[in-house]
């Protein structure tokens, strides 16, 4: 890889679940990212802020305790106020209340202005393959 | 603030008292006298200490959902249902995330916006904003004990709401709902806040009214080795009863290696009479967590998990089992998906009361171990405070001595790795700085280099991710990928 | 015909042979020549015997359902499903009652009115009537062991033409698939059509073909004491070998109680081990039922039984275990129901195949007096025939030393009556006229009573018929009704 | 009970399952019914003639393993060609093959001529009160 891309990730409002998070760090990190990860209980500001700080090209945002649609409402606004107008924004995780479809689910993280959506369950190989994409990372 | 483990004179728990009722609104409402009477009347099968006693005096398993959603009317039609359709034996009140973080503020949105769409935007029941009147609806309109389930490192509004209200048991703990559940509180604020709230349910004990107090077994829920939960347990429970709590369930959360589970419960049972042994009249029950950490996706394969974790419970002889549901790994239950779990659960609790685990070698030699490590934990803790047990705690999550893995707090070292053996039980693959004596680390050495030669591999990093997806993809063991 | 447990000679298998394959058109087909041809094509995956003996070899448990549907397309995309979908690692084909009875004229017009409607209104899959060429369809569609299942006494035209189609194992034998299985058909009947049978697969087996032969071991399913369904088990091993049978899996229904359940595994296998000594180069595998009873009408509370006995033939190591599906009291499971069940099965199997029961004392008393209790009945077998086991099976039948609970055949005695004791194990209430010590006798008499007295009753039928109720009702034990 | 009725029982067609029918008999003989016990494998004739020779009130038609619907067409017309205009018919068991729902099962045999039909799982103290109430038995 040329130069080492910046992605930021943590887990989002009053949300402790820190087992992914610390999963998806390790695999973004050995897939030759540089990996800020602000952990969990984090709020929108703290991605924003910790993005801007290292000048990120991406944010992975996860959600696993049921409250996602709440906590990431106007996320993608409050990045465009805060001059990060291009950055990549990822968000997976249980993130909705409930054992939902998911296409619904998708659409709506989607219109909120996420780039991907990703479904429970997600393994790391399926976000790092998509980002390196995304980013145009080839290696 | 001095931190002691001492009991609180009543002076001061009446100062903190009055500012904790100011938190919120609802705290107005809070009237221990009439709390206390409004307890004498509650009928026993009410009462969650004269349950769990009945149990544990006939050699039988309870079984106990978790459920909570934002408004009063859809939450008792929730619980009745799981009475009702999953012979659930002891009901719960899960307390939703925000409320868990005392954001009262957040939770009075999420109850709004509930109501304005028909459904529970919140992931479980905001307590504190329905208040005592709101608790008793609950109690009035249920026939059976009502616990407390939250993981709030400040539960003190909470509990003052809840118990006035007829719960009659609480569930946390100082160190059990902070570290999973916390990043930057102390554990120096959380023992504190918790000190109030076991002083309190000491309280209700001394005007004779029973409040069940259930320190959090599983801590992450994720491949945490008996001696490390059970530490923290027994910690809380003297704690708790230095406060004058004196009916306690300890609990612990299933591994997936039946001896590993066996003995893990058998002998927190064994080492808390041991280590409370100074204090009388302590009722000691315990509660067996149905598989806690990830799940497989799939209904069939999860009702394979929730089964084996009845079944291990019942021949374990635990006196409680919180049950798991087929949505587990997706997302809050639905009523009716909440039910199977319960349903599946009581039929093998059911099919095997009468069976207990003979005794072997192999389960004498798994206690033998687990009790090890656990003293010598316990021991280390009370010498760094030289003897006192709140001082020593404090010192032992600085030091490493305690250590709790996959956990998000700050204030936990996140040395230790634990990783299956062999044979799936959890054992340490990196101990961090507890205290553990040559024998023991030797002893899990051995058992996961015998797993690392069966898989023609180093024991290292990659081995606990394969076992942290392993149940979720419907094995025990994460073998390497072929 | 003179009956006795001889080897046939070719002459007379062949005479009988002709007459078999003129029972029904389809008959025609089968060129043995040919057969042994296409067999000796077949891919080792294709072959049951191959892929017991690895399975062995691994001591893990290969999982398979049961199914069958009238049409072969179906049936096909059926077991298509159960593998993809339910990761099965052996196939059943479960053959239609009326092929069973061989009424195939019967089956012929299930099979047009099948295909008028458009579903299967035959309860499995009439493999005489779709001749060598249709059971050919399914091997050749499947990539996986293909086994018939049936409960046909006179099994004769359906082996042939389902050998020669391909299929590496045959289910059944001349006790276990008339007792249950039939009323008016005699012992003597039955032996001697299944020892065609039993020279048919010699035959393959002379000519380098392996077919597995698996006696049915539940038998009627219904609190079958393991010492009865041992015996008989052990009696149609030593049958089928000395016919020339290579390549047996023995089998057991699960009756509940964890202990007994495993050391009836084990003994299954130590043994038939034993009684087969004499004789080279047999290959023994076991097969665990789960519970074969009448079973809960909800789904939940089926798969709890169904976990039940997965992780119990886990544990024990069983080569394979036959899945039940959360359908089973209601009726012929859907594919999807079918799945569900095999992959709640798998979980367990996976999660548990690492662990296994250790040795203690009370599984060694269980397993001494299983031994006792099926020997004393194999040796006063051997004693009616003077040494031959066939005519001492006949005798056996007569006069009631081999007798099967609740079967419906007026050749069984009938007298035997089994019941829980107050753990779940199955035991003699009334042991009719099997030929037990007095220490086999006491130790059941002793454990009844210990049920009766914990139930404040004298053991009677009536304890008989609430434990036949019991699983289906939620529990093991049929306790009195409060 | 003035006189004792009698009742014809036993399990139709090609099916072996035994051990319910065993259960009937014992409940009924012990509710106060003659019962003639025909076991398995019954053919419709059986049930008939046993009916006839017995001069039975009722007779009891078990179907477990799912060609119940194969097995009991005709049943009542054999019965009225054989003089047997009054008899009750009960069937019960499971009926037809798979999990189906019960109203339509229980109409299709209700149209056969059956008085009663029983789902699975019926517990012998139902039939047995509905018998003594068809058959105007009181005690
Ligand atoms: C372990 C666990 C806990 C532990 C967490 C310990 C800790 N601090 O980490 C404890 C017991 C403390 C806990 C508490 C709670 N939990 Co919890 N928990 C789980 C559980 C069982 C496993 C989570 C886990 O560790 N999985 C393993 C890791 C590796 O997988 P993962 O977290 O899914 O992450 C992977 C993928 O999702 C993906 N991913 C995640 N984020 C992102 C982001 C991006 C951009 C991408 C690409 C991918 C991605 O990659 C990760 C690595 O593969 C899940 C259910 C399950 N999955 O089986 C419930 C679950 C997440 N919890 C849930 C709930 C509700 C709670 C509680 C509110 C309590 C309650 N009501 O039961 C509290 C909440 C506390 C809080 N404030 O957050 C719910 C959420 C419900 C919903 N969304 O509808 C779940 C789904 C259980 C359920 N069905 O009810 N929990
Ligand atoms: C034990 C059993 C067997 C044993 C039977 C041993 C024996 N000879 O008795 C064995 C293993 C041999 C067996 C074989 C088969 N079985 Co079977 N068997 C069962 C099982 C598990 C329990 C039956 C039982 O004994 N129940 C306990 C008794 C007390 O209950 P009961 O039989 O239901 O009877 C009660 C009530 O139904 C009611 N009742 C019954 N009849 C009547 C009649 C009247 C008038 C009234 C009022 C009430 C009434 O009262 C009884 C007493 O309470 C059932 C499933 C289940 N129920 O869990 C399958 C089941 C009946 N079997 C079934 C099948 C298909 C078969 C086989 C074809 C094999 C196969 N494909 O799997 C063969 C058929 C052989 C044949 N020719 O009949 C299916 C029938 C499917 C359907 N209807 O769609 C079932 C439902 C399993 C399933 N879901 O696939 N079986």
């Amino acid at each position: 890889m040329a130069e080492k891309k910046t992605v930021v990730m943590g887990v989002i409002g009053s949300d402790v679940h820190a087992v992914g998070n610390r999963i998806l760090e390790e695999a973004f990190t050995k897939a030759g990212f540089d990996v800020v990860n602000i952990g969990v209980l984090a709020p929108q500001e703290e991605f924003i802020n910790a993005a801007i700080e290292t000048d990120a090209d991406a944010i992975l945002v996860s959600s696993l305790y049921g409250h996602g649609e709440l906590d990431c409402k106007g996320f993608r606004e409050k990045c465009i106020e805060s001059g990060l107008e291009d950055i990549t924004l990822y968000v997976g995780g249980n993130l909705v209340v409930g054992k939902q479809e998911w296409e619904p689910t998708e659409d709506k993280f989607l219109e909120m202005g996420f780039d991907r959506v990703y479904p429970p369950g997600t393994l790391p190989e399926e976000p790092i393959a998509d980002l390196k994409q995304d980013l145009g990372v080839t290696n | 603030m001095k931190l002691e483990n001492k009991k609180w004179d009543l002076e001061k728990f009446k100062q903190v008292r009055a500012e904790i009722l100011g938190q919120w609104p609802t705290g107005e409402a809070v009237d221990f006298d009439e709390a206390i009477a409004y307890h004498k009347n509650l009928p026993t099968e009410k009462v969650m200490a004269d349950k769990l006693a009945k149990a544990k005096e006939e050699g039988i398993s309870l079984i106990q959902p978790r459920a909570g959603v934002a408004l009063i009317d859809q939450h008792i039609e929730l619980l009745q249902f799981l009475r009702e359709e999953g012979k659930a034996d002891v009901l719960p009140t899960t307390i939703d995330s925000y409320t868990r973080q005392n954001n009262y503020q957040e939770a009075a949105d999420g109850i709004k916006e509930s109501r304005n769409e028909g459904r529970s935007l919140l992931n479980g029941f905001p307590a504190v904003n329905h208040g005592v009147e709101g608790c008793r609806k609950l109690v009035e309109a249920l026939d059976a004990p009502l616990q407390v389930r939250h993981g709030t490192p400040d539960a003190r509004l909470l509990a003052e709401i809840t118990l006035a209200g007829g719960f009659t048991d609480y569930e946390g703990g100082g160190i059990s709902y902070n570290i999973p559940y916390a990043k930057e509180v102390s554990i120096e604020q959380t023992l504190y806040d918790w000190q109030y709230v076991d002083r309190l349910i000491g309280l209700y004990e001394e005007h004779g009214v029973k409040i069940n107090r259930e320190p959090f077994g599983p801590l992450t829920g994720t491949l945490v080795p008996p001696s490390v939960s059970h530490s923290v347990a027994i910690i809380e429970a003297l704690l708790a009863v230095e406060q004058g709590v004196k009916n306690l369930t300890l609990g612990y959360g299933q591994c997936g290696n039946l001896i590993q589970d066996v003995a893990a419960i058998k002998t927190l049972e064994e080492l808390a009479e041991e280590y409370l042994a100074d204090y009388d009249d302590v009722m000691l029950t315990t509660v067996f967590h149905q598989w806690m950490g990830g799940f497989p996706q799939d209904e069939a394969q999860a009702f394979g998990v929730i089964s084996w974790g009845a079944a291990t419970a019942a021949l374990a002889k635990a006196t409680k089992v919180i049950v798991k549901t087929p949505h587990e790994a997706l997302g809050i239950p639905t009523k009716e998906a909440n039910a199977q779990g319960l349903r599946a659960t009581k039929q093998l609790i059911n099919m095997l009361k009468d069976q207990e685990f003979a005794s072997n070698d192999k389960l004498e030699k798994e206690k033998e171990m687990i009790k090890k490590e656990t003293r010598q934990i316990l021991d280390r803790v009370f010498e760094l405070g030289n003897g006192d047990l709140v001082q020593g705690t404090v010192k032992a999550f600085t030091a490493g001595v305690i250590d709790i893995p996959f956990a998000p707090s700050r204030y936990n070292a996140g040395n230790i790795l634990p990783a299956r053996d062999n044979e799936g039980a959890v054992r340490y693959l990196n101990p961090g700085n507890l205290p553990f004596s040559d024998e023991v680390l030797k002893f899990n050495q051995t058992k996961l280099e015998e797993r690392g030669k069966e898989e023609l591999r180093e024991p290292n990093f990659q081995m606990v991710i394969d076992d942290i997806y392993a149940i979720g993809k419907g094995k025990l063991v994460g073998r390497p990928r072929e």
